[in-house]
């Protein structure tokens, strides 16, 4: 009566992919239906560079919904992705531009505001009890103000920092494979989403992200100091979120100040079209990625068959609402 | 007598389970009928077949001679059969008078709820129970007991033909099973027939008329209980025989002091209460429900605020705000309430039990090494004999005892020198118990202090070397363990109330 | 306090457009001695958001106030309370439908985009397929330009096809992604017109990012990454208003409203298509910001 | 020894006012704060017309954020409110202006498309099994779409309407008490106030409201039909929001299609301002009340203040996780 010895264990490898890919097996179908269905229709959009387009407008959103899923694994919700994005795009731009520094250094000062922000939000939730929704609905507010401030309500631009428009724009896998000439950016997007799903799947930070969102009150009556872990993940949502905005900025060239609200939404509707349960405790990197494709396969798909864009919007509503009730209905046969 | 609930050759499977093999089952009017098996060993699947919850595979079930099928709780109901579960399913932030009406609230014209009769008939309902309660209270701010009480009012008010109740006192003491059992035979002679679920061994001779066994979802046998030594039920159960050993009290006099709390206080809960262990012993903690016991186990170990006290860990003088504090200290608590406290139910059986002790299984830079930690979940299932398809099932999915298996487990792991355990083996079942048993003397005779709060007589009995006994707050005396201690003299400091005397709390 | 207070409504603030009027607007303030505020909603749907203003404004007893209508009707009612309390009204980026402004700082979008088409014509042979960018579907400065330049190609340059209005909300990322989109629907694409900056720079990106050589884009307004476009030759060339001139004029009339001049009903404030050729002369210099 | 006798049952607008007034008293001495902070630093702030002008502000916000409330409790959460009372709005505006029919039948259809939009949102939920976020999310972009589209992309105007405006401008009390017009606007928001505590707190829909947000499971398992009971508190929420679409639609007298976008997230600001929790369960509708007022005084105060906007953001963020962190902290020492 004992558990049966279990088969060798798998490699990461292969343990990410089968996992992922059974658990997610739907929501990667509507992903194909969507991008086969769009092929049929029109003639133009199954080309490699409209492929690369996709990916290209995945990777934004993508890493925004990345760092939300951290977040949301916990139980929580990060409503200041898409203000943190533009606050450390315009941290870049100052010390890029204005401070005149080297461009590693603008890099590394957009990720380490992104984490101090993020400390600062789980702070507030962890250790000044606030609910995330509200907290990071502050910081939102609060960051957006900041970023107009800092910047001088006017966009930075990198002009004088060369090449810090191929942080997004360049590609690497271009020079060296000319035919598939994905850009960076993308590249950054896959790296951010294996590094954030080794940390999910085989770190202490990630089997406390789990457990936080399962039964939080357990994991605290287990010796362990919550608190700390629970800014940690927010800390590292919000270094994500500071890559993000290394990448939009590149991809701009330019520091946004007026932008990033509404992103939040686009980023949490990718996780939650990915299967990650705003309840907490449960969720995959991968699947986030795949919602972020569909959002994006959908938008820019709509946009290359013309459809009025009235309808566009009805549409998007739409298959959003039937992709995840295929992905349920799949979920509740097993 | 009449048959009212007949159920053949009941077939169960889940993904990587075999639940029910052939079972079967049948109801008289007016009688208790027991349904014992080990932990794991499908009693509450088959309940959950009967009351609508769960579908069978296989096999056929009769109510009243006629073949039914319930596919929902509603239709259930419908059919006239009632179920208490062994999880409780409260709406925490309803009161307890809502929770019971449920569904069938008075209602005026246009929807409107009428609740003043909605509280006069929860109060009726707690009035034939004897129970003093609130039913305005708030569900989730009343201890496990008075929730369990509440579940069984809420059964109660259904004046089902069948009633189903799965381990209905596993959290509760002496006085309200005594209650309990009160109510159960007023039901009885109504010619109400019901199904009995407990791990508590003495139940069976004081209630059931008969007794059915489950061993692994096999049917193994029915029998009058009046006729049927316990000795054989516990060996058809567990498939051998389960020896006590008597207690032996050791000699700790000239032993450490590992942990002693001074002037512990919080409110009302808590009112100064001191007492010390040392190494290697086992203190008992009894005392009547409500009476602070859970609640001194927390504030020592910083689960929750105290207003003074103080606690020190071999002498040294410990500032513990939170959990982590007390774990840091040397102290682990194992939780009374196992689903809010106690385990994550949605992660798996490994994660769970490496919970407490990751740092354990973390390499430097913060990978977790899976392999260690499946060699160590796997070493604790076999030891505790968890019933588990494997180490990555989510507990969820596990038996009610085998879920608190996996959170001593937890416990076990993080190897702590010093040990609460509140209502360790609430929902285990024999075998398992005198299992966990052996192991907290082992603890205690490799030099860990440990403490057991228990509402069970017998099982402080069973175990301490010392008891502490509490009521209102107050630790009313320390009784020496072992034969010379009888239930009465607990029982008298259990009741000791304020009026009385004033707190002796002694030290020693 | 015989401080004479003047609230500007505008219907944005963090675009650079804005940026630019409040800056006239300042500019004015201080040669007249006032002081002004200058505050406008997110963004230009939050009709009811720009009420809330005008009220939070009324309650510090101003003397006069500047406000761009989001809508030309909704906020009549308020206007009213205004008018009779004696406070003028000054109207400026696009009109009020009633008689209440005293008058209005604007300049005709139409106009403006009507021009715009007449350069996209000229600039690709008067021949071929051209898109638009546009930045909002609803806004007044939205439509006016759409459609001004929809007319002007419909009634003007019938072997122009114009294959697709598409929207970007005026976010740069967002207007990229679209133009990038239409790039791909469209390989014989002669031209794109973007309706304002976030819209204009983001069809400069797409183009970047495709390398689609040969697709002519005119744009609208200004700011340092459109004037950059321009020098290089990746825009052909853009429209600008003068939004430094509309923040100006409006304070200026807001003042000699108060001392009782006569305006004219409209101050048109002008706009300007300027190239890689005419970018530096002086007066186009004057209305570009960066 | 039964159960203790109650006191006798104290009168429903006692217990509003007795269960509210203690529950709520930080978020309300928040609110006291801020009025008082404000008088102070402007003598503008404190004058009738400002008052009002608040309380105007607040109608449409609140009556929303009253919709969301009976949603959150129920567990889920409706990103549709915005976008659902433009879409009745335009829907008064066709039934009226391009229909031609009688006033109150446009009031009515408002109302009923509200309802009937809400139950597609609850069917979703509750018998499509699809996560309240995205159904709710999904409507949003549908009825977005199809405001402008059934609008043709333009304002629909009351002007043949008479008294159109008069339904949220006019003042009923002003008629009476000269010196306190109170707008019909504000009015309405507090009859729905009072008639949504009334339906939570003493209707079997309330109570089922609590309970399904409790534990749902539960629910089930006592043989209550939940699906059923919850496409009624979405359709409730719809009905509330047509009401909603009213007040705005009479505000600006005309249908503003492309409206809406950003007000979901301000209601659910004020209902979790207001102490509800977003996981369901708890709430009070007095509580959402305030929780609404402390953002309309937070936003007006800022600007009577005349402070730069991009502070009036940053300034809004902090003192919504100051409000809320009070709150807390007040309610953790009980
Ligand atoms: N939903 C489920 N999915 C998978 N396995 C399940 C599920 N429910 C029960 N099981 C398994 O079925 C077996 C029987 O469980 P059941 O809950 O009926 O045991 P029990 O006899 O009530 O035990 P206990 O005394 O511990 O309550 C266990 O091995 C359990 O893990
Ligand atoms: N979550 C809670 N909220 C409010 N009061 C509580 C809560 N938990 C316990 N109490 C109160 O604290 C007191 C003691 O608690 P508790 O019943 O847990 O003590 P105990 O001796 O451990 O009893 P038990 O036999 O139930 O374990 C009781 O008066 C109880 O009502
Ligand atoms: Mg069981
Ligand atoms: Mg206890």
């Amino acid at each position: 009566m004992t558990a049966e010895t279990q088969e060798k264990p798998k490699s990461y490898l292969a343990q990410l992919i089968d996992t992922g890919a059974h658990q997610r097996l739907l929501a990667f179908a509507s992903l194909i239906i969507l991008l086969v269905g769009f092929s049929i229709v029109s003639p133009n959009f199954m080309q490699t560079s409209n492929m690369i387009a996709i990916l290209q407008a995945t990777s934004v959103n993508g890493v925004l919904a990345i760092a939300a899923t951290l977040v949301i694994i916990t139980g929580g919700i990060d409503l200041s992705v898409g203000t943190l994005m533009t606050f450390t795009s315009v941290t870049a731009g100052v010390v890029l531009t204005k401070a005149g520094m080297p461009l590693p250094l603008g890099v590394i000062s957009a990720v380490a505001m992104g984490a101090f922000c993020g400390l600062c939000s789980g702070f507030f939730v962890a250790k000044m009890k606030i609910p995330p929704f509200i907290a990071t609905l502050g910081m939102m507010l609060i960051l957006k103000g900041l970023s107009l401030v800092v910047s001088g309500t006017r966009p930075i631009y990198f002009s004088d920092t060369p090449g810090f428009d191929q942080i997004s724009r360049g590609s690497l896998i271009g020079e060296i494979i000319p035919s598939v000439p994905i850009p960076n950016g993308v590249l950054i997007l896959f790296i951010v989403a294996i590094v954030a799903s080794y940390i999910l799947g085989r770190t202490v930070l990630g089997r406390y992200c789990f457990a936080l969102g399962s039964n939080e009150e357990a994991v605290r009556l287990s010796g362990v100091n919550t608190d700390r872990w629970k800014m940690a993940i927010y800390a590292l949502a919000g270094a994500i979120c500071g890559i993000a905005g290394i990448l939009i900025a590149s991809r701009l060239n330019s520091a946004q100040p007026a932008l990033g609200l509404g992103y939040e939404l686009e980023a949490i509707a990718a996780v939650v079209i990915g299967g990650t349960s705003l309840s907490g405790g449960r969720g995959t990197i991968l699947g986030t990625l795949i919602g972020a494709l569909i959002m994006a396969v959908l938008t820019n798909g709509l946009r290359v068959l013309s459809v009025a864009q009235e309808w566009q919007t009805v549409v998007t509503g739409a298959i959003i609402i039937l992709a995840v009730y295929a992905d349920m209905a799949r979920r509740r046969k097993t | 007598m009449n048959t009212i609930v007949e159920m053949t050759g009941i077939e169960k499977r889940f993904p990587g389970v075999h639940a029910l093999k052939n079972v079967q089952f049948d109801l008289r009017e007016g009688e208790v009928h027991a349904l014992m098996g080990e932990n794991g060993a499908g009693k509450s699947t088959l309940m959950k077949i009967l009351s609508g919850i769960y579908k069978r595979d296989g096999g056929a079930l009769r109510i009243n001679g006629d073949p039914a099928d319930p596919n929902s709780p509603r239709e259930a109901q419908d059919l006239g059969i009632g179920i208490i579960h062994q999880e409780l399913s409260l709406m925490n932030d309803l009161t307890a008078a809502q929770n019971i009406f449920i569904g069938r609230e008075p209602r005026r014209s246009f929807g409107r709820l009428d609740e003043a009769a909605l509280n006069q008939g929860a109060a009726d309902i707690f009035a034939t129970m004897n129970l003093n309660l609130d039913p305005r209270a708030i569900v989730g701010s009343l201890t496990i007991a008075k929730q369990q009480m509440i579940e069984i009012a809420k059964a109660l008010s259904y004046r089902s033909k069948v009633l189903v109740m799965d381990e209905p006192t596993a959290a509760l003491n002496e006085a309200e099973i005594a209650e309990l059992f009160v109510i159960i035979r007023q039901l009885k002679a109504e010619g109400v027939g019901i199904i009995y679920i407990s791990h508590k061994m003495d139940e069976l001779k004081r209630i059931a008329d008969r007794v059915t066994i489950m061993r692994d979802g096999e049917y193994v046998g029915t029998f009058e209980a009046a006729d049927t030594p316990i000795s054989t039920v516990i060996s058809l159960m567990v498939g051998r025989e389960v020896t006590e050993k008597p207690l032996h009290v050791p000699d700790t006099s000239g032993a450490e002091v590992a942990l002693e709390v001074t002037g512990l206080t919080r409110g009302r809960d808590i009112q100064d209460v001191s007492f010390s262990v040392k190494k290697g012993e086992i203190l008992g903690f009894a005392g009547l429900m409500g009476a602070g016991r859970t609640e001194v186990a927390r504030a020592i170990f910083g689960a929750d605020p105290r207003d003074s006290g103080e606690i020190r860990v071999h002498g040294h003088l410990c500032h513990i705000k939170t959990p982590s504090d007390a774990v840091a200290a040397g102290i682990g608590y194992l939780s009374e309430d196992r689903k809010h406290f106690g385990v994550a139910v949605g992660m798996d059986v490994r994660a769970n039990i490496a919970m407490a002790s990751l740092r354990r299984f973390t390499s430097r830079i913060g990978v977790l090494q899976e392999r260690m930690m499946r060699e160590v979940s796997v070493k604790y299932i076999n030891r505790l004999g968890i019933r588990t398809p494997s180490d990555q099932q989510e507990v969820r999915l596990l038996s009610g005892g085998n879920q608190q298996k996996v959170v001593i487990a937890k416990w076990l792991l993080r190897d702590c020198d010093i040990l609460f355990f509140d209502e360790p083996t609430r929902g285990i079942d024999v075998g398992a118990k005198s299992e966990i048993y052996k192991l907290l003397e082992d603890l205690a005779q490799q030099g860990r202090a440990i403490i057991v709060i228990s509402s069970e007589l017998p099982e402080v009995m069973r175990l301490s070397h010392r008891i502490a006994v509490m009521c209102e707050g107050r630790l009313t005396g320390i009784l020496p363990g072992g034969a010379t201690t009888t239930q009465e003299e607990i029982m008298q400091l259990a009741t000791q109330r304020h009026a009385v005397m004033a707190p002796t709390g002694a030290v020693q | 306090q015989d401080e004479i207070y003047i609230p500007l409504i505008s219907k944005g603030f963090q675009h650079q457009f804005w940026q630019a009027v409040q800056a006239g607007a300042e500019q004015a303030a201080e040669e007249f001695g006032v002081r002004i505020t200058f505050e406008g909603p997110d963004n230009e749907t939050m009709v009811d958001r720009q009420i809330d203003m005008l009220a939070a404004a009324l309650a510090n007893n101003p003397a006069a106030i500047g406000f761009a209508a989001l809508d030309s009707r909704a906020a009549i009612p308020l206007l009213r309370q205004a008018h009779e309390a004696g406070i003028p009204i000054i109207a400026f980026d696009s009109g009020v439908d009633s008689d209440i402004p005293v008058t209005t700082a604007t300049t005709d979008n139409r106009a403006a985009a009507s021009l715009a088409a007449d350069m996209m014509a000229e600039a690709i042979g008067g021949t071929g397929q051209v898109a638009v960018v546009a930045h909002d579907q609803t806004s007044r400065t939205g439509i006016d330009r759409r459609d001004g330049f929809l007319d002007r190609i419909a009634e003007a340059y019938p072997d122009i096809e114009v294959v697709t209005v598409q929207y970007g909300a005026g976010d740069q990322l967002q207007s990229t992604e679209v133009a990038n989109a239409i790039l791909i629907a469209n390989p014989d694409l002669a031209g794109i017109f973007g309706t304002n900056e976030g819209s204009a720079i983001g069809v400069v990106n797409a183009v970047r990012e495709r390398a689609a050589t040969g697709v002519v884009i005119i744009g609208f307004d200004s700011g340092l990454a459109q004037t950059t476009a321009v020098r290089e030759g990746i825009m052909t060339g853009a429209i600008t208003q003068n939004p430094v001139g509309i923040g100006y004029e409006t304070v200026r009339a807001a003042v000699a409203a108060l001392n009782g001049e006569e305006l004219p009903e409209i101050i048109d404030t002008g706009f300007f298509y300027y190239t890689a050729e005419n970018i530096d002369d002086p007066e186009i210099a004057a209305v570009l910001y960066e």
